[in-house]
């Protein structure tokens, strides 16, 4: 069977991450590839996501510095960038389109951090614009 | 790196230095002059106005205000600068006279402005069209 | 009737929402010191705003991707990295400029320093920002915006030598006395004026916050090739005061209340009421878009969740951005830095920035992978072609001017 | 292995000649199956050139319209791309990745939809 065709740099690289409720979850800084235990090709396993993925593709000393800052944020002692596993992609578009709720992501921890301890406290912060 | 920085420091140094040829100097008289007279007709814009109650008294105080300062800092900017020889003096001390009389001026309708009295406008500022006149031509014969 | 309704809105909006301080304060200084001679400019300036405003609102409306994802889409990590500094730095630049000229504007109905007006400021935007739904904020600006049509009356009502200035607009001159490099750099400024980056982030975020669907693209067309011109109709009457009024007294403003002074003795004290409460809308309005265009280029680069169309805990990090955006402008003019100057400065640079925006659109507008058959016409192609030509000699002459110029003056 | 490990490296034949860097990774969805997305992607080989400029504006599907100018000027900086199937990769080192056979007989690049 002949399957899509993709760039992965021009149609999946950069793009924007979108939740099952339509919220936005990051961008696709980087893919994980994993070589099959049978050989063969490398497949896509997982989409990573924030600050430590981005890093690595800046480069230079801002990204060294930038994915420094990433591994003290990270908490325990997970060593990878927050990822997505590709199994819960729904669809490739102009945007990624995930099938669980960005909650459940370990890309969603700076954005929850932000929410719990400064936006989150300021009175309306949970009120619907009127 | 750094050595591009001192060759920008440099440049910018010679940019803000004494004033060293009177040619210089005199086009810096010219703009100033041009500068106070910006200042003195934004002034009568702002007394034709008060004639004709055509403005509320806080626009033109604002408006009043700010020429007087305008005239004010381009006077003070151009007595910073070393004239560089006697032409230059002669040039600094009519330049100054006309300055004076406009920042005078100026002023007066300033301080008449902030005490609401604005029917006196016109009538203090009748040297103004004078000044502006001359300031203009100072500015003209010098630019 | 409720969709004419809302395109007849969307139009007035327009109009009232394209003059800025950016606007105020390049169509006034130009028409001083060049009258008519760069209304040419002004014209160009619309049409290519009418032109990339159209086809990023296309885009966001087609495809739900703003502008700024465009950017890291087609220019990759590194590069939309570079692009976000700059852009951002601009778009902070005028949001200062803007708070500054808010200030301003209520100083001249006050004649209390400006300064004291700045932190209230400040706050009345970041809380238009917080809780007040988007396209009631677009409305109530836009609309209010609309008492600048006032110097257009006044302009009317001087009984102006129409002639004239239709002459010295349509046979652009270098005026005497004045060099040909000053006369280039006040035309980038109002090229910059007219095009700045924010609006394009702005207008394409803003079809996603509304939830622009396919059957809203004549809305935008019309919205965009009607009002536009309108609104730039504005800066021309502005442009035409300075010309009647400022230019022949030599006049070099340097201050907002030198662009009222032709309205005020055209139309006294009602003329002038209705001016100062455009310059507080058009300011007010602007400084709550260049705030979230803050929030927007930074939100889209990195994919965080953004917009006013949910709840301000469910953007945190899109409000975080645009709150400390906003309270760094307030502190940038309350370094007492003149706001016109910080103006004159976030227009030009606005120039110089124009194509790194408006590549990646003109790319993204074209490409069926987002576009379906919405890619751009023949047409807009080429004149799209012509623009970003242009947008590039632009970008390369401004630094090089700007020192030559000593920044115009 | 990450993406980022691939793009931009230098690829080099056994005789150790340059075919250039890598400006993307061509993936193919006929993997074994992952959750709610189908197949798998995998890999299938690199798109290989000297000039980076302009490979992300996406100009090399056919279906990519104008403006003709930006079109003509992305196809210029890349009309060098050469495609090296992915069972042509020997070894994987940073930034280096060393290819079987010669450069010179790498074909250009199939067009993608």
């Amino acid at each position: 069977m002949a399957g899509r065709v993709l760039e992965a740099a021009l149609q999946l690289l950069d793009r924007q991450l979108v939740d099952k409720h339509g919220r936005l979850a990051g961008k696709v800084d980087d893919l994980e590839l994993t070589f099959p235990e049978g050989g063969g090709p490398p497949q896509v396993t997982a989409i990573l996501a924030g600050p430590g993925a981005l890093s690595r593709r800046l480069g230079g000393r801002f990204g060294a510095r930038l994915e420094a800052v990433a591994n003290r944020l990270r908490e325990g002692d997970d060593d990878h960038p927050a990822r997505v596993p590709f199994a819960v992609v729904a669809e490739i578009g102009s945007a990624i389109g995930l099938g669980v709720a960005k909650a459940e992501l370990e890309t969603d921890r700076l954005e929850a951090w932000t929410r719990d301890h400064l936006i989150g406290r300021l009175p309306g912060a949970g009120d619907a614009p009127d | 790196m750094r050595r591009t920085w001192v060759a920008v420091l440099l440049l910018v140094a010679a940019c803000t230095g004494p004033v060293r040829s009177s040619g210089v100097y005199e086009s810096k008289a010219g703009q100033t002059a041009a500068a106070a007279a910006s200042a003195v007709e934004t002034a009568m814009l702002a007394v034709d106005g008060a004639r004709g109650g055509k403005a509320y008294g806080r626009y033109l105080t604002q408006v009043l205000v700010e020429a007087e300062e305008d005239a004010g800092s381009a006077q003070g900017t151009f007595d910073g600068i070393q004239p560089p020889d006697q032409r230059a003096d002669q040039l600094r001390g009519r330049l100054d006279e006309l300055l004076d009389q406009a920042t005078g001026t100026l002023e007066d309708l300033r301080i008449a402005a902030r005490r609401g009295r604005f029917a006196e406008l016109p009538e203090l500022a009748r040297p103004l069209p004078k000044v502006a006149e001359r300031l203009g031509d100072f500015a003209e014969a010098h630019g | 009737m409720k969709r004419l309704l809302s395109v007849a809105l969307g139009i007035l909006t327009a109009i009232g929402g394209f003059v800025d301080i950016g606007d105020i304060v390049a169509n006034t200084e130009t028409g001083a010191r060049f009258g008519m001679s760069l209304a040419w400019v002004v014209v160009v300036g619309v049409v290519g705003i009418c032109l990339f405003a159209e086809m990023a609102g296309r885009v966001a409306t087609v495809s739900g991707r703003a502008v700024f994802d465009l950017v890291r889409e087609r220019l990759g990590a590194r590069l939309a990295l570079v692009n976000l500094l700059a852009s951002f730095f601009i778009t902070f630049l005028t949001l200062a400029a803007e708070i500054g000229g808010v200030a301003l504007a209520i100083e001249l109905a006050t004649s209390v320093n400006y300064l004291l007006f700045v932190p209230v400021v400040a706050v009345a935007v970041w809380l238009v920002i917080w809780r007040v739904k988007f396209d009631l904020m677009e409305n109530v600006f836009g609309l209010l915006g609309l008492a600048l049509v006032v110097t257009a009356v006044a302009l009317w009502r001087l009984h102006p030598d129409w002639g004239g200035l239709l002459g010295g607009a349509v046979h652009p001159a270098v005026p005497q006395g004045e060099g040909h490099p000053s006369w280039w750099y006040f035309a980038i400024a109002l090229l910059g004026a007219a095009m700045t980056p924010y609006e394009v982030f702005f207008f394409s975020s803003g079809a996603v916050e509304e939830g622009w669907s396919r059957a809203d693209l004549i809305t935008n067309r019309l919205n965009v090739y009607i009002g536009f011109p309108l609104g730039g109709l504005l800066s021309l009457a502005l442009m035409a005061g300075a010309t009647l009024f400022l230019e022949p007294r030599g006049i070099e403003p340097g201050h907002l209340s030198q662009a009222a002074l032709p309205t005020m003795l055209a139309l006294g004290k009602l003329g002038l009421a209705v001016l100062l409460l455009g310059f507080f809308a058009a300011t007010f309005g602007a400084a709550l878009e260049t705030g979230l265009s803050c929030g927007y280029s930074i939100a889209q680069y990195f994919g965080f969740q953004w917009g006013k169309f949910v709840r301000p805990a469910d953007a945190p990090r899109f409000h975080l951005v645009a709150m400390v955006a906003v309270a760094a402008g307030a502190l940038l003019v309350l370094t007492t830095l003149d706001p016109i100057t910080v103006t004159e400065y976030s227009i030009v640079l606005s120039a110089a920035a124009l194509p790194l925006t408006y590549l990646p659109i003109l790319v993204v507008a074209n490409d069926p992978d987002y576009m379906g058959d919405k890619v751009n016409s023949r047409f807009t192609n080429a004149l799209g072609t012509v623009y970003l030509l242009l947008l590039g000699v632009v970008a390369v002459a401004t630094i090089p001017l700007m020192v030559l110029t000593k920044a115009g003056s | 292995m990450r993406l980022t490990d691939l793009l931009g490296a230098e690829v080099v034949d056994q005789a150790g000649r340059s075919a250039g860097k890598v400006h993307d990774v061509r993936l193919v969805q006929d993997g074994p199956l992952v959750g709610g997305f189908g197949a798998a992607l995998r890999v299938d080989g690199l798109i290989v050139g000297r000039r980076a400029v302009g490979a992300r504006l996406g100009y090399e599907r056919r279906t990519m319209g104008g403006p003709l100018l930006v079109k003509l000027a992305a196809g210029w900086l890349r009309h060098d791309g050469r495609y090296v199937a992915w069972d042509r990769v020997r070894a994987i080192e940073p930034d280096r990745i060393h290819i079987s056979g010669s450069a010179d007989d790498l074909p250009r690049p199939a067009a993608p939809q």
